[in-house]
């Protein structure tokens, strides 16, 4: 379609704070959506309450800015009604890990094709810095009191814990890198997450540029092979357990994708195992009425409810 | 007699409920109408459940009655909680085993009852023993006992029909509908065709069962006992056995319902099961396309993921009680927020927290109407009998996407929970109305303020944004005030339009004399035992009219206001502490409503004690009367 | 002028509140009461910010008032925003570097004020550039304009101080605050106290700010300009300098807070920030024990989590806003259920959902009050200001725990984020009143049917049972009528209890002429404006009363009713659109209120806008205004 | 204290179907408990709603049977209220692994000393025999009408992967080894996971009490050591990769404890590093008031609140 990265821009003044990561990971999203050439229209931004939800209405696609933590919901009920359409998650690290963890621990299990973009600056950035479910212990932030009492989750850990079939991590001022993240996770067919270290100028002083550059490394996929090959239980296994012992590893952080798995059925082709016309007709796109009238019409009505229908057999 | 009560009763998972299933299919067949509500404990296998059912010869059953003209039970708990509540002169069917069993080992029993039973029986005079109670019933009550060992009912046809040991204690519920079917002497056609649609033509079982049938009749002939009821003069050809939960389910689907989301909770999740059951039926999807049906890990993402649905342009809903509806507030806010047509069932129980999950309550109505942060337009409707939720389930679909609102559809565990005769429902009355839908377009505008209902696209046809936060006409962020000013009130004004648009039949009907000086009001499953009492009433020379409010928000304020405007007793009956209802009607109108009947024991309002508590009211000795009826 | 309105703007980021928390300090030291509200985008760097404040020489500052005498502009949004709402020869103090700033080239302005100042600019055939703005307000509307390169002002500082030059940029801010305490010739010393209180004796930043502070009152006596305020005529020794969440902070320590919980929620947070400042402090621990504050993964752990705590006997409380709110109902109807004493400080914000989460609103008023499934007693409060803010943060743990229920503290973000000068409240009005507690023992019954407050053992004291099923006396499941029945109306009457015995003082209090014909009536943040309202009133002739409401739930019918019967305008006045009070009034007392004052834009009724109002409807014309000034 | 198992019981009748595996899981809870020799009063049972969640009121302790999925919330408020309290969670499958999935990995990271123990039957069981979050794939149990479309969750990979320092797996059926890992749980300082295996009779007719003894076995601690001997990062990584590896192991359940770390600083000893005198003195033991007054007196008031005191300095 030839759309260039600026075409998927809308023509609104950002509001993020100078220097935010959010910038990267709204210039690596624009480029990769140019370069897979998605149609705007079909694609849908689904994001929750942040810094990084506001990414909805930069990006010139339909937007769905929705509850705090429930993008993942939203998005399921987007992609499974209309399949024809790519969904892409973007959400901070309070949103989908904190009050959102429950939903997305619900979509490994679901596989469905989404990709989720976890903004994961390790504060909540739009209620003023406060720790947040990736911060480290002992961490002190800008506007914390005290240092962070909690300990951080393992996004990427719990993400392989959960059953994504995509898992990869990347860095917000890393745009080449990033950008091909993004379009391999929307490539993917199923579940994708993608971990985008993202600096917080703004209130997260510990995580700066600087550490990130100290602490990350790109993974060499000479050597490191995330993809699952074959539709073999044992590769799958390895792979996940090489991806896990790799998502612990925190003296150093890891770019790039730690686990891929294309065998894994979604959930829309799980449905098409049952759904004879799915997603060809899908709820979106199957009539719902005749002329303003029901689709059924008395004879139809039998038999779709025929287990309850009763006929008086007075006389008999 | 042209109508008669029954219950039947045993413990939770002893098969009551096929009997009762069966018993109303044969009854259906035979032309009778019937209401029939499971009453039972938040428990899988082991507590007390019963039916209580209503049979009518030559008009409609729309309430129940408690006590009854027979019993039929399974166990001595049953014998032992009812056998009081027997009219003078009914029937107690029983298992002559049981006539050693004491009260106190009835471990299931719950304690307080049991010590109030104990003072009875003691009272009374009466050993502790189902023999001696039923000794003291037949000779002091005129109760009919037909007794009979169910073992050897059992054993005789488990050699008939060669069913092995270990299984033919399936049979044994059999013997309570064969019971009743036989004391009402139904044709055995009946309950054969009603086993047959059962049991899905697994002509083994339906044999199996015919035979117990046999047996039951037999040994009822032996006893000489009967229940005389009058042959059924109603003119159906063909009627629907359906519970609350399948009439909803049948509206939705009427409705073009395509995506459910659900998270199991009693007493909705009924109505999702019979949907799924549905939703991969070959037939189904060749007729209507695919149904969605998805079980989600909590309500958040059940309503979450229904707007998303609905904002790809499917007619979706959730379902859900209250716990589970609490959850939903937010989405809810949401959905008012962006003018999402979503449709949630909502099935009020016992509350308040998990309450009495089994029981029903109408105690919701202000959860329904009020929660929620900030003020946006929601529809509330009710229906007050299982055609009618049929209907409602269908519009509220309509109603959502015309004014694209959230629309909660407000009914009870009694209406969900009970089986009935339902008419055939007119499919020319069910309208598929999508409201403003537009495809889009260059410079589309989502929530244009041009008009009170903006024009609405589908996620695929055009680029617009939806948030939660105050937005322009794009559906972008701003915190304009002005901006601000006129997309609030836009909102809210929608409201207006409902109450202006909505052919008067949405907002309320009006049963009985409507020019008498009684107006009893009540919404959702007080209708039928309301009317029910108003005829009684009528009967003693008492004219009145019941108002049954279908639309509880916006409040049909002119209409209600004209028909209270004309009388002088004004009721308000509703399964609640408050009345709230009567509440709403203050807060709308300024008109306080003084007088109510109102029952929280999580057990349904019966006929027997409506008709007295009205009188009581009538008579001016009582303003307020809380009914504690039910076991 | 003994009283003066002034604006602080800049984009947010650039330290606008800092200045104003200096300048609020400076002036209380200086003897002036203020209040100072901010008014900011949900965002953290980048969008228009500013302080609307009102000073006041010799009486109790209590409402805002917009036109301002003076803005103090840190950049051009400010500037283009707020110009035309300075009072006719007000002040206006800019950076003269901004002077060529087109109107086009403020990127962070929103679309829809831009055009709006377009076209006003237009019709005045203004240029759009500040300088041509200054000008036509300088000859049109005697606007005194003080202007001076702030660049210039910074590099001298950071040249005399030797501040490194990437650094100085920091005190940009400084100069606003600067300008506001030399146009009101506030002494060096309470400037300079100011910043020592506020860099909490980092003496480097106090020297710094005080060489900008030098500077530019050098300049601002160049310009000859001077805001003409009286001297304070205020006798306090000794007063708190707080924000609205700051006040309940306190309150809730006074009141004996033990554990805290809370999820991150705009205007709630700054609350939590407070207390867990406070909870790691050695001091605090040694004199009043451990004060455990837990940020929780969201808001229905933060209600679960307070409720598990109150079992424990401790004193807890959870705060949130509208969004957590929706998600707190479920908990709310279990500690209903379970009579568990918690608090939740509900600080409203613009709705419905994400709606203007920096905004301000009473929206939520029925939310608060009815949302949550099933029947249950919970009381609701409200706060006029901050003082009573603190005393009602601390009662309310005596209302929970005497009478065992949820109590809502129902607040806003115009108190919340509104700072003041408050003050020292009598700590021997906190009382801190368990109710019925016991050890337990032997037998104990949590939930005894003998009294309708049960006695209360905390976990860990004796064996017993909490369930949000319905239970007997000790807490356990039973869903036998009779006991549904009493356990049921036990806990509800428990509403008539806490009617009946919280004094008049906590259900309202009435300030003016309460002889008067004239009766507003309303609650929370409302109470100053309309104070202020009726006393300008007053002057004209007209005298009236204002009704305090701070007992929202049980509502205090029978004291309202009373205050009603005797007036003949009764004017509601909420920020809302539904003036809900008014249909509350409506529930409870069928007695409409018909005549209103509302606004939901966001930002709060201001003193200029409400006066007229009142004058409108007084005199006939309306029934119902709305507000809508503000930016 | 010399009490029984039965001293814990209460003599309610118990409304679990005849063959549930509760059963065992409550007969297993009272030995423990016995040998434990805790203190009735000082035990706090916190359960949720589900057929598991009503064994709160067969034990006779203090219980709280409160929402659906909220039970880890409400521990984590009663423990750190009150420390002394001994708090065991008691959920089901859905409630904590449904519903309750997002409290369950914060409780991960914050390691408070509660044990959680999972009734997991893999149906819901008191709304009739829906799929739980742990129905693999494929199944049907009794009362589905299709086969479960969705993958299983893996507790015990999902409880590593949040951070659990205990985490083991046991048997309904199986008394004696149930009662022992509880034992271990209960006295392990952090939060620990119990994933119990439970039969439901009535809905789950796959995963039957035969289903369980064809594919569990015992580990054998001989050769498996899931402790964390000494507080080193390696030797935590490298067992808690090995029960990683051992939880994805789906044709044969392992019994046993899969991992366990005790040099994890449990929540209220990291509150102790800052609070001088907590748990001693603790939210629940320390005073709020003097005789109806508040603790602050006008000094201490001012003490406490002095960042907000402004004196006026009229006249200097
Ligand atoms: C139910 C609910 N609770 C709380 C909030 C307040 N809130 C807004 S953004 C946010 C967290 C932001 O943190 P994160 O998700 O990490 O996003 P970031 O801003 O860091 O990108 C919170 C708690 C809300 N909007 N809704
Ligand atoms: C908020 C909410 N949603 C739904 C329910 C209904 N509900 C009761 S128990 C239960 C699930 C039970 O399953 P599980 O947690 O696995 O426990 P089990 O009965 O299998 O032991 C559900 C969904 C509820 N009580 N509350
Ligand atoms: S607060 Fe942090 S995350 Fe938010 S916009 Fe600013 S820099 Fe970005
Ligand atoms: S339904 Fe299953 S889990 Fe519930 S009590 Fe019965 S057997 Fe046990
Ligand atoms: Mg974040
Ligand atoms: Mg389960």
């Amino acid at each position: 379609m030839g759309l260039k990265p600026q075409d998927y821009r809308t023509q609104l003044w950002i509001d993020w704070c100078p220097g935010c990561g959010n910038f990267g990971i709204l210039s690596s999203l624009t480029l990769a959506l140019s370069e897979l050439s998605i149609d705007p229209k079909k694609l849908v931004l689904v994001s929750g309450i942040g810094c990084s939800g506001k990414i909805f209405q930069y990006v010139n696609v339909p937007g769905v800015h929705n509850l705090h933590g429930r993008s993942i919901p939203f998005a399921t009920g987007i992609k499974l009604s209309n399949p024809e359409l790519t969904v892409i998650v973007h959400g901070g690290d309070g949103d989908l890990l904190g009050i959102g963890a429950g939903h997305f621990v619900a979509l490994g299990r679901r596989n469905v094709d989404v990709t989720v973009i976890l903004h994961d600056n390790r504060v909540y950035g739009l209620t003023k810095g406060q720790a947040s479910p990736t911060l480290p212990y002992g961490v002190k932030t800008k506007a914390l009191t005290h240092p962070n009492i909690h300990y951080a989750v393992n996004p990427i850990a719990l993400a392989l814990a959960s059953g994504y079939t995509f898992v990869a991590r990347s860095y917000a001022l890393e745009a080449k890198h990033l950008k091909e993240v993004i379009k391999r996770a929307v490539q993917h067919k199923g579940s994708a997450f993608v971990d985008v270290l993202q600096p917080c100028p703004t209130f997260n002083d510990v995580h700066t540029p600087e550490y990130y550059k100290r602490i990350t490394y790109y993974l060499d996929e000479r050597d490191w092979d995330p993809l699952v090959r074959n539709p073999d239980e044992r590769e799958a296994e390895e792979k996940l357990l090489k991806a896990f012992k790799l998502a612990l590893e925190e003296e150093r952080l890891a770019l790039g994708v730690f686990y891929q798995n294309p065998h894994v059925p979604t959930f829309e082709e799980r449905l098409a195992e049952r759904f004879k016309t799915y997603p060809r007709a899908s709820p979106a796109t199957s009539p719902i009425g005749r002329e303003s009238r029901t689709l059924l019409t008395p004879e139809t009505f039998q038999k779709v409810f025929r287990d309850y229908i009763v006929e008086t057999l007075q006389g008999y | 007699m042209d109508e008669a009560s029954c219950l039947l009763g045993g413990f939770q998972g002893s098969g009551v409920e096929t009997s009762m299933m069966v018993l109303v299919k044969a009854l259906a067949h035979a032309g009778y109408s019937v209401l029939a509500q499971r009453e039972y404990y938040s428990n899988i296998t082991g507590r007390h459940s019963y039916i209580l059912m209503r049979i009518c010869s030559s008009r409609e059953a729309r309430s129940l009655s408690y006590p009854v003209h027979l019993i039929a039970a399974l166990d001595s708990e049953t014998v032992f909680t009812h056998a009081f509540e027997l009219t003078e002169g009914g029937l107690l069917v029983l298992d002559r085993d049981l006539f050693p069993r004491k009260l106190r080992e009835v471990a299931s029993m719950e304690e307080q009852l049991r010590e109030r039973l104990e003072r009875r029986l003691a009272s009374l005079g009466v050993g502790d023993d189902i023999e001696s109670l039923v000794e003291h019933l037949a000779s002091h009550a005129g109760v009919k006992v037909v007794a009979f060992s169910y073992r050897s009912i059992l054993s005789s046809v488990g050699e008939k029909r060669r069913i092995p040991p270990t299984q033919v204690n399936r049979y044994l519920s059999s013997i309570i509908f064969s019971a009743v079917a036989s004391l009402i002497s139904l044709k055995p056609l009946y309950v054969e065709q009603a086993l047959r649609s059962h049991f899905k033509g697994r002509e083994e079982l339906v044999a199996n069962n015919m035979a117990v049938f046999e047996e039951v009749s037999a040994r009822v002939r032996e006893a000489k006992a009967s229940l005389e009821l009058e042959q059924p003069k109603l003119k159906w050809e063909r009627l629907l056995v359906a519970s609350g939960n399948d009439a909803v389910a049948m509206g939705k689907v009427a409705g073009g319902l395509r995506f459910q989301s659900y998270y199991p909770i009693t007493p909705a999740a009924d109505e999702s099961l019979f949907l799924e059951r549905l939703s991969y039926d070959e037939s189904t999807e060749s007729l209507l396309g695919p149904l969605l049906v998805l079980q989600v890990e909590d309500e958040i993402a059940a309503v979450a993921s229904a707007i998303g649905a609905a904002l790809a342009g499917v007619r979706s809903s959730t379902t859900t009680s209250g716990p589970g509806f609490d959850l939903m507030v937010e989405g809810l806010s949401y959905a008012g927020m962006n003018e999402v047509p979503i449709v949630v069932t909502y099935y009020q129980r016992g509350g308040p927290s998990t309450g009495q999950p089994t029981r029903g309550s109408q105690s919701d109505l202000f959860n329904a109407i009020f929660a929620g942060h900030g003020e946006f337009s929601r529809v509330v409707i009710s229906s007050g009998d299982h055609l009618e939720a049929f209907y409602d389930a269908a519009e509220a679909f309509n109603i959502a996407e015309k004014y694209q609102v959230p629309v909660i559809h407000l009914l009870d565990k009694f209406l969900a929970n009970s089986v009935t005769t339902m008419p055939f429902p007119d499919l020319d009355k069910i309208k598929v109305e999508r409201g403003n839908v537009v495809a889009g377009g260059e410079g589309y505008k989502r929530f244009s303020l041009e008009a009170l209902v903006p024009p609405r696209a589908f996620l695929g046809d055009a680029i617009f944004w939806h948030t939660g936060d105050e937005h322009d006409e794009y559906g972008r962020i701003t915190e304009d005030p002005e901006n601000r000013e006129k997309m609030y009130r836009r909102r809210i004004e929608k409201m207006q339009l409902i109450r202006d648009e909505l052919p008067r039949e949405r907002k309320l009907t009006v049963q009985g004399g409507s020019d008498s000086n009684l107006l009893l009001i009540g919404w959702g499953s007080v209708k039928g035992v309301a009317l029910d009492a108003l005829e009684a009433l009528e009967k003693e020379g008492v004219r009145g009219a019941y108002v049954n409010l279908k639309l509880l928000w916006p409040f049909p304020g002119e209409e209600v206001k004209k028909l209270l405007s004309s009388a002088e007793d004004v009721i308000a009956i509703e399964h609640s502490y408050g009345a709230l209802v009567g509440k709403l009607i203050s807060m709308e109108l300024g008109v306080k409503v003084e007088k109510s009947v109102v029952k929280y024991t999580g057990r349904p309002i019966t006929f027997d004690e409506l008709q007295p508590a009205l009188k009581k009211i009538l008579s001016g000795v009582e303003k307020r009367v809380v009914l504690k009826h039910g076991a």
